[in-house]
């Protein structure tokens, strides 16, 4: 126990969660400063294609194991599934709409690329290996719980709308392309490649995070600020209890797989983790008369900085403790 | 310079959207349309701004400029695409040059 | 397809003072407006742009669509803002769709 | 709050061209313009988007608001820029204030 | 020839070539994919200054030999003359009007930037030097391609503005002052000045490059999605055939002039690529009637490709047979 | 003497003073090179961050001495005081009306935090070690100028407006908040913190700021060209006799307190630069019938670029000279 709070005190005092606390204190307080949007995006892009790219030359280096198809199929089914899980736990706990907790459960099934590569981080600075197709498979749990919850709308009766060139629409999301296209660059061109354009996407990798996450504490507080009364005690206590759920069902199916413990991690960060920029967005096309204020606090608002603080560490020392590693 | 008459119309609309309304107004017979960023604003769904977003996050401002006849057909295009969703919508009264081109 | 008469009032002001706009307008009792980047310009004090800026430097687009009774009053609570400032309003007569809204 | 009767005039034209419609605005004599950004648009001419560009492509949306008595002389020295170039103009009625400003 | 081959094969999977490649397939199937205009073009100023830069380090390294000013003088002749040539081959070769062969022939007489990048960046990876002040030679074949454009137009009868200023935009047009400012600070300053700061312009460099061509890729995808129907199969033999012939004068001037092996590649590359940045806003401003569909079609959408993948291999291929290095 | 000029001769040919330069030249021949507003605002967020950062690991370095109290002490007088001098200088060597005189005193009792950093990165060049904490004093002396402005006006009986919230918006200017806050970070996780991303934040820092110039160059040539006529010779010489009477004033101080030979520079520096970000937008506010034009034009056309090439050299030879350090 004591353990996990060195771990978890050691983890709030890097460089990229005091960057986020920056950004939360500074939108909270109303201070002026902000980030441009292209030099939010060009950040985005770059954490994506680096993340990627390093994904791919991992796989390229280690060889395709068997584990590698299984850990793809897993990433899809939780994905569809994560959010039937949201959706009991939502009509339990809260007071929302179909509707509402429909488009929340989308949330969650999905995930959160920025905890993704904060987790990856912190196992790098444990020198934790992982395998580098996690990347693959959070870029496979993009889209499916965007279905999944569309489906739960149209099975209570609600007017969910399957628009056409939806399903293209989510599959060629510009995150998604980027992530697996970074990946097979990677992959192909190897080691090599690497060593090409590693002072780029490797040696400035978490400097670029924090000022990345400056960003998002912006945005969070932002929204936490304009949703003052929006969400409910409920809603706040699912944004904790959904992760810590999640993070679990990940690990035993990280574990079931056999992935090594940093690959656990990463499994149980994915599923944890809840979608804050492709799935609002589709939501706005596929559920227009959810309220974007209840999913943004949540996913953005209370399980963002939750598992970016507490939940890494946590995950991390129940995945050393339960495979021993 | 002869000018003719015609009608000036303003859609803000969620940025995810956009596609869809101007597939909308290409379907209604527009010969044209042009996305204005928007940087913020304020109304019934409360305040926002595009700063440091990452998302497709925001509103755009698009304007289309139409013969007077087309529209009506063209405020039942748009309402189709903008009903269920955040947006505004205000028509002018404006006059163009080259009548020919709309 | 039903349309109200409603004002379009556009003010280009210096964008330090945009805050102080738009909690105007919300005082003076605006539904909502949206906000606009403008590139450049010129005018009375001389030529602008914002290529390279790094404060907070130029001016924005106001744009505020209001039922026409509610102009005078607005236009009060503008000019207070403005007075002493830089910048240019204008009002257009507009109409919109769901006159509820404004 | 007295308002005084002006035009608006919105041209939308190639970026390449901005210094020179401005220039021609000036020589016209107006007293001020507004320069803001177009993201993307359809037309005659296809689709266009300013997202990756590097070079000076795209539109941009020149505003300018004038005396009515201006308009004329302002439209054929706007027509002499445009004439051989992708671009729309449109004309509406509008009120200002401060009209020693126009 | 097997070697010519592999050489291509290596160039094929680079990182470089692959982000095109990407950013071409994410456009091509319609993907969201985009990078922000604010970040392409501070990309663009980023690889403008490094190339500069280096350049003019180079130059106060190895001092300025008598070939200096042979080279500036034959790519000037080069820029005006290279648009005759294609104005040439397109009569002959497609049906275009007067004034879009002309605008055409500006694209081809001028050239591309990033195309001598890629160049540099394979004959640095195969440890060729070569010499600084080819960047000055790119700067000056920027502009004067456009002049003879106007020229033969006004040669035809046709309507070219030779506009008041036009001249004075054109040689101050930003790239153009940037790369030769760039190349003066780095001439001035030489090593000394590399040292201070080539962990940004030399380090990250083919990083950035990656996703400067991802942007490329993105935006050539989309005018050749545009552009159906508006080129006809002439003209694209056309935009492949005039790089090959502008190649081998590239080679023949650079020869005469006495550059290195290197240096030969580069001026072949310099011929070879056609513009498409500067010379498009050009085009109009003085031949607004001609269509930018096509000049950007054949400029970015075939030329540029074909020069990346293809061409620079087999130009370097062929200076090395020739030239016996 | 010739010590001095030789140091200003180095000073002059850095790429730094070079890239300035080239802005200011290319802004005056009209060329149309600009850098977009939103990768301008990213690079002054990046140095904000970095400048920043590294101050706090200093300080976490060295441990607080007793001078730090009596710098932020010293910093926050100075801000106050240094308007009531430059105040009296103004109505003295120029015609400028009382509002105006107010508006352009309160920018040079504010301070330039670039040229802030181009003086710590002459430190660095020649080896000098600086106080860390210089950074939070350079922080303290951004807004209470702006106050001690709004009194002048005031006590001139003129209509200054204390609006509601200005305080409160100077004191959470964006800036200010990014710069103190990346000084915390720094401070708390120390060099393990700065080994983390000084790949980010050290390495390619010259670079980015080499850009930053190239930028601030172009405004300032931007603005000059702009001002034609509206300064007299009067102010100019203001512009250039303030900073050296206020570097004086900053010497005095700095040895009182008992600063390090940099640490005396810095501070010499932090009294003799004018604010172009901050200040102005606040002066729009609170002082709406001041000229922009005039204050712009002295401390961003004139004082910037003398302190850069100039002042800078001279006040680290005072320095030294005073000190025999
Ligand atoms: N009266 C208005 N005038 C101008 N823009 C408005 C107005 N009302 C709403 N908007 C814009 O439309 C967006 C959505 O409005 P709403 O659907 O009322 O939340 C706002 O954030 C504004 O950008
Ligand atoms: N007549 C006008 N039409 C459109 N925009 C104007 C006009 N006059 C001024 N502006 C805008 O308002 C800004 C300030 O104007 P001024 O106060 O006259 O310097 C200018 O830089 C323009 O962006
Ligand atoms: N009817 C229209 N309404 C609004 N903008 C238009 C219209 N027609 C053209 N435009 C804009 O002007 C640009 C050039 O139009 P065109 O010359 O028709 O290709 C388009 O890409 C749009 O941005
Ligand atoms: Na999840
Ligand atoms: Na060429
Ligand atoms: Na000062």
């Amino acid at each position: 126990m004591s353990e996990i709070l060195s771990l978890a005190g050691a983890n709030l005092i890097s460089p990229i969660i005091l960057s986020f606390a920056l950004g939360l204190i500074a939108a909270l307080a109303r201070s002026d400063l902000t980030i441009p949007e292209a030099v939010a995006k060009g950040m985005s892009i770059y954490l994506l294609f680096a993340i990627g790219f390093k994904g791919g030359v991992a796989v390229s280096a280690h060889g395709i194991d068997q584990t590698l198809v299984l850990s793809l199929v897993a990433g899809l089914i939780l994905s569809f599934t994560l959010p039937v899980l949201a959706f009991g736990l939502l009509r339990a706990m809260t007071g929302l709409s179909t509707i509402d907790a429909a488009a929340v459960a989308a949330h969650y099934g999905s995930v959160s690329i920025v905890t993704f590569v904060a987790a990856t981080s912190v196992l790098n600075g444990r020198m934790i290996s992982s395998e580098g197709y996690m990347v693959a498979v959070a870029a496979v749990m993009e889209a499916p719980a965007i279905l999944s919850a569309l489906w739960l709308v149209a099975r209570s009766g609600g007017g969910a709308r399957m628009e056409p060139g939806l399903i293209r629409e989510l599959l060629l999301n510009g995150s998604i392309v980027l992530l697996v296209g970074a990946f097979f660059i990677g992959a192909i061109t190897g080691e090599q490649g690497l060593a090409d354009i590693s002072a780029f996407i490797v040696a400035p990798f978490k400097g670029v995070l924090c000022l990345f996450l400056l960003d998002m504490g912006l945005i969070a507080g932002r929204g936490l600020r304009q949703s003052k009364g929006v969400v409910s005690l409920g809603a706040v206590g699912f944004a904790i209890a959904m992760p810590l759920a999640s993070a679990m069902i990940g690990l035993g199916v990280g574990m079931l797989i056999g992935l090594s413990v940093g690959g656990i991690v990463l499994m149980m960060v994915l599923c944890a983790s809840a979608s804050y920029i492709a799935v609002p967005a589709a939501m706005r096309v596929a559920l227009p008369e959810a309220n974007p204020a209840v999913y943004l606090t949540l996913s953005l608002g209370v399980t963002f900085p939750f598992n970016l603080t507490l939940g890494i560490p946590l995950y991390l020392a129940i995945a050393q403790t339960v495979t021993g590693g | 310079m002869q000018t003719h008459i015609a009608k000036r119309v303003e859609i803000v609309i969620e940025a995810p959207l956009e596609r869809r309304l101007t597939d909308a107004l290409t379907e209604a017979g527009v010969t044209g349309y042009s996305v204005l960023p928007v940087l913020g604003g304020s109304g019934r769904s409360g305040q926002w701004t595009r700063d440091g977003q990452v998302g497709r996050a925001g509103m755009v401002n698009v304007v289309c400029l139409i013969k007077p006849e087309r529209l009506d057909g063209l405020l039942d295009a748009i309402f189709a695409v903008v009903k269920k969703h955040i947006g505004v919508v205000s028509v002018t009264d404006a006059q163009v040059l080259r009548a020919e081109r709309f």
